[in-house]
């Protein structure tokens, strides 16, 4: 078993290929063809032009603020290949690649950093759960939602996402607790992308690592090269396979960088070193997985061409969502309640008065 | 119809909705085997299988949080704190995901899911196990707070809050649990949230309340009709959505407002009645509206309980105050 | 003096306290190395070194309760919640042991700490960076809860909060953390805890504000001017112990009250003043009292946030109304 | 080191003597006095009768509630031993017998049952917390005192219990993860008695042990024989020299049962057995300590008689703690700040007048 071989005590990590895309461990090379090679990676291509786009977007004063995901699309697209139409993600804030996959769309990720809860509403992604931003409380969403697929004896599973920093908040710990109590269906994965802002690891905690954590719980946990697609893509298939199969949860530490900042407001200047950000360029997934494709001759892609297609998709989603309707007065109002209470009604025309008498006064 | 505490009519309340819907699944601390610290889901485990009525970890925030994700997947879970002091551990999930995320994914997801607890002074507890924390949750946006004062009220609230599409806090006044005992039809019946109950009419002074103090307010109603003093008793029995409109109706009656309730009495419920009294019926104020609620203080252990908790005669002492004003 | 934002101001405050009283620490996420999200404990670390100037692990419950510790053995912690949003993980332990420790130990142990984080809307900010929570921290006994509304009275108010042998929880006005630049005096000075400042004196109108909302009230007044209608406006400063006489000899002159505030208006501070207007002067009343604060819902994410944050022009409106009634 | 030897992952646990009195490990014997011995047991016994008495009381209708803390005293009384007058105590509630070490009085402890703040107040243990009620938030505390202490180079430390069920908190988590992170001079004791209320352990987690979840926190982490009075005694030696030596956090589990009700108002036989208890009852930590001081031939005890002189000692304390002054009206207000506000003084006030209103109308 994986989890056994890759003792998190022992601090053991999966890897499958080196920086140069060369394979370390033939016996553990997932199944997976040429094309989904290739179409992972443009995945990949696409979340990161994305990413850029997104922050210069916000340098440019069209949108609030952002979190990028520079780094960390490996992991996202590795899932993104597993997860099924059914299953569930219930996202931290640095998925983006993964909730695409899932049918959420760059629109609405602008939209909701744009300041704008439209941007939450997953026309296509029904079983995506909202961007989560009190760091820690979306994990026991995820375990309750693995309860209603266990409770109904359904089939589908969870996939849940939380930071390196996530880990020391009391929810974490609560919520893996609970799962593996009651064996839910869920697949957690730590985004160690070694910051909590500014605040390294070592900071938050003197575990050996983050999967080790999984031992409090009684549950299966495992160290992986989160910048590794092919590491990343096998752990979901066991993972999903032992969840979907009964078998309860399984934590996953995915060791990355987070190559932006922590968001655009962010300077990381101020707190890591230039030779660490180049030291982790070193094993940027993309270029990895080029590498590898390369190597197997199967990369016959024009990445700036690509590159060039992918910015004009992102534009127009963003213009989309430049051009949403104006935010009304009655989105305030119209989702407090199912069905909205007298008192807010009588609020809500109360402020209309006002926009009344405001206007006539001009 | 049966004759039944608080403790029971709750009790059936579950029992009733656990029956007719699958959905709904009750868990919380000790509320499975031995059916809770109070009794309130006893038996119901055996009825209805560890599945649907368990016990959890000790962990508030899990408990709710869990089921957060039970409730927007199309369960409708029931949790248990045990006491009101437990609830704060998961005052981060509710405020911050229960009471938002039907707004915040702009109605995709519902949460139709109730919090309950025992709650208030007078049991002769240990800290912790005598708060009343009402203000805390209706100040809360996309909560609904909701406080019967009989086991009759009990029931049909609970049921009409195990319906709602919308999370509720169901605080239970631990103190008439099993004080009170009521003729309850055994049936289905539910009772509106949102709306207040005119329990005695009269033309001197409004008297506004909920919970354990409503029967206070009635032994301070004798005293009152003693003096001469004609009360019109409201029982709040939803505290947000708050129903204006009785106490607006009331007041343009009697002019004048006594609230009564245990908590500590600044930045309460009580103020926000008195804020609603001079928004509604300003003009109709004959005296100034008082707040019969607890000292600014935490509430005393045992031996001191005696000076913090509401008493009928403090109720009478502040009626008569207001009405001779 | 020097010229300081807000920001620049509770710097100079915890530097000062830090260099006279080597029982100061401040700590909480982010709050070393880099000083702070908001910069507001720049260069301290570098002053006073990482035993007491220093990153926590990103869990708030721990950070506050271990200064309940802290305290309690003789540090003064100076602790900080990233955003208003984030401090309710550390709610239980703020309720049920920070500002309980003393009256739990009968005095033996104090708990001389200050929980500060910065708050409110007008940044454009994402969910749970907007909020206002006053309310609830004030409904809780046995803290102090202080708003400062500029650079100076920042200064003044936080010395006093670390000097403070209570809890106290010092809240931010983010939105005019650099907003107001103002002279402000660099040595140490204090702003006494619980004492309102009479901002204007004026005849017709009381308006009661605290925080960023001053600055908006200001604005309002010149409206007001133009209008004929003479303001009081008063800053709070202290939410907790609030201070009643100053708002008696205010209304007992202009018999009119508005409350302008940015969190939802229900069972909250607004509800608190008008009842606090009420039981002190209710004779005097010649208008209902207002309150000019948010809706009772979510404060909207930043492109709706204009419906919800209080503008000059729509307290204007209130104090008109009310001056006219 | 004894940590490695009895690694919480292989489920290993520490213990000395049997439950005949048998000793299983000579080569772990602590080195401690035949003297020191006999008052231990003494010390234990005191504790049990102390206890047994608070529930006759509480039965009695003399007082509202009590937590028994019987079967968990050798844990109590061997930190009694080993604790120092500088150290610090933060207790959970079961830590009667450890209290009274520290100097805590019967008397205040009953008055706290009885409903009496100044039973918090205690006079002669300046560094006792007071039972702390909302379960996990005095390890926080901990932590913080345990920062005080390495801040100033003072050389004490803490000693703070949690129960089994607690370890599910948040708090827990965060507080251990904390003191892992700040490498604080704290010794941490699960009492692991096996339920919280009614629930048994195996519902609280899926973890094989409790001890094992230190690993999570990067600290040592033991399993030992609670009712064993001399493997607690070795641990908290070894555990405390551990803090006292800078070398940080330490975690016990401390294997236990709690053979009383949870409080008085509780009855376990609506949720465990009496094979259950009988089966317990054979490793009473007071039996097994006496078994083997026969076994020594240092037991000279007439435990009836010691049994009737603590009793007298206990009603003393008991007596005492019902006749103390009536709870004043001001002892409801003055402690809530260092100096009292107006507001509450003038709520007194009008309390008061309420109170001369109630005697004129009498
Ligand atoms: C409860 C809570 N506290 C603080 C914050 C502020 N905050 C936002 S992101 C962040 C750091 C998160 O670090 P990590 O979990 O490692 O995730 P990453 O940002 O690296 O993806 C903090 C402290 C928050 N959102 N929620
Ligand atoms: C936060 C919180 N939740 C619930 C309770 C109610 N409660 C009191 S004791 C207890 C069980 C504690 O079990 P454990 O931690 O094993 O300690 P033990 O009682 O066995 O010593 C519970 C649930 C509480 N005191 N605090
Ligand atoms: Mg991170
Ligand atoms: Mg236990």
């Amino acid at each position: 078993m994986i989890f056994e071989e890759f003792n998190p005590s022992e601090d053991k990590i999966l890897r499958i290929i080196d920086n140069d895309g060369r394979v370390l461990r033939p016996d553990l090379f997932p199944e997976i063809s040429g094309d989904t090679i290739v179409k992972a990676w443009k995945a990949m291509l696409f979340e990161r032009v994305a990413d850029e786009m997104a922050v210069s977007f916000q340098r440019q004063g069209r949108m609030f603020t952002y979190p990028p995901n520079k780094g960390q699309e490996a992991i996202h697209i590795a899932a993104g290949n597993v997860i099924r139409e059914n299953d569930w993600l219930v996202p931290a804030f640095r998925e983006v690649g993964l909730m695409l996959a899932k049918g959420v769309t760059m629109k609405e990720i602008f939209l909701y950093y744009n300041g704008n809860e439209q941007g939450s509403n997953f026309k296509n992604a029904p079983r995506v759960l909202p961007i989560n931003v009190p760091i820690g409380t979306q994990l026991p969403h995820a375990v309750g939602i693995g309860y209603s697929i266990k409770y109904r004896k359904e089939n589908d599973i969870v996939f849940t996402y939380i930071g390196d920093g996530g880990t020391s908040e009391g929810d974490f710990s609560e919520a893996l607790n609970f799962a593996g109590v009651w064996q839910v269906p869920v697949v957690f994965t730590i985004q160690n992308n070694q910051y909590a802002i500014s605040v390294p690891v070592s900071t938050q905690t003197k575990s050996i690592n983050l999967a080790v954590k999984s031992i409090a719980f009684g549950i299966p946990g495992i160290k992986v090269d989160g910048n590794d697609f092919f590491a990343m893509y096998l752990i979901y298939q066991k993972a999903s396979e032992h969840a979907r199969t009964g078998k309860g949860p399984v934590l996953i530490e995915a060791l990355t960088y987070r190559c932006g900042a922590h968001t655009t407001s962010d300077d990381p200047t101020r707190y890591r070193t230039k030779e660490e950000e180049a030291a982790w360029e070193l094993s940027d997934p993309l270029l990895r997985l080029k590498k590898f494709m390369e190597r197997k001759g199967i990369y016959r892609e024009n990445e700036e061409k690509l590159r060039e297609q992918y910015k004009k998709e992102v534009e127009k989603q963003f213009l989309d969502a430049e051009n949403v309707a104006p935010y009304a007065l009655e989105d305030v109002f119209n989702y407090m309640y199912v069905e909205m209470p007298d008192d807010l009604k009588k609020q809500k025309e109360e402020y209309q008065q006002f926009l009344a008498w405001k206007g006539n006064r001009k | 119809m049966s004759v039944m505490t608080m403790v029971q009519a709750i009790n059936n309340a579950l029992d009733i909705k656990l029956a007719e819907d699958n959905d709904v699944v009750v868990y919380g601390e000790d509320v499975g085997v031995v059916g809770g610290v109070f009794r309130v889901t006893e038996g119901l485990q055996k009825k209805y299988g560890v599945e649907r009525v368990f016990d959890s970890p000790l962990a508030e925030s899990a408990i709710v949080g869990t089921g957060v994700g039970m409730a927007l997947s199309g369960l409708r879970p029931v949790v248990e704190m045990q006491f009101e002091g437990f609830s704060y551990p998961a005052f981060n999930q509710i405020i911050s995901n229960v009471s938002r995320m039907h707004n915040r994914s702009r109605g995709r997801f519902r949460i139709p899911m109730v919090i309950r607890f025992p709650y208030g002074g007078g049991i002769n507890a240990i800290e912790h196990h005598s708060e009343s924390p009402e203000a805390l949750y209706s100040h809360i946006p996309g909560l609904k707070v909701v406080v019967p004062s009989t086991p009759h009220d009990a029931k049909g609230l609970l049921i009409s809050a195990i319906e709602s599409d919308d999370p509720v806090i169901f605080m239970e006044p631990k103190r008439i649990y099993r004080a009170i005992k009521q003729e309850v039809a055994t049936g289905k019946f539910s009772i509106p949230i949102g709306k207040a109950n005119v329990l005695a009419e009269g033309t001197d002074v409004t008297v506004v309340a909920f919970g354990a103090m409503i029967r206070e307010c009635q032994r301070a109603m004798v005293m009152a009709k003693e003096a001469g003093i004609s009360v019109e008793l409201i029982d709040l029995r939803t505290i947000y959505p708050i129903d204006k409109e009785t106490i607006r109706n009331s007041l343009q009656k009697t002019g004048r407002l006594v609230v009564v309730a245990e908590a500590q009495r600044s930045f309460s419920v009580g103020s926000e009645l008195i804020a609603i009294a001079n928004e509604e019926a300003f003009l109709y104020l004959e005296a100034p509206p008082r707040r019969v609620m607890g000292f600014d203080t935490i509430i005393p252990l045992a031996q001191g309980e005696k000076y913090f908790m509401i008493t009928p005669e403090r109720i009478f002492y502040e009626i008569e105050k207001t009405a001779r004003f």
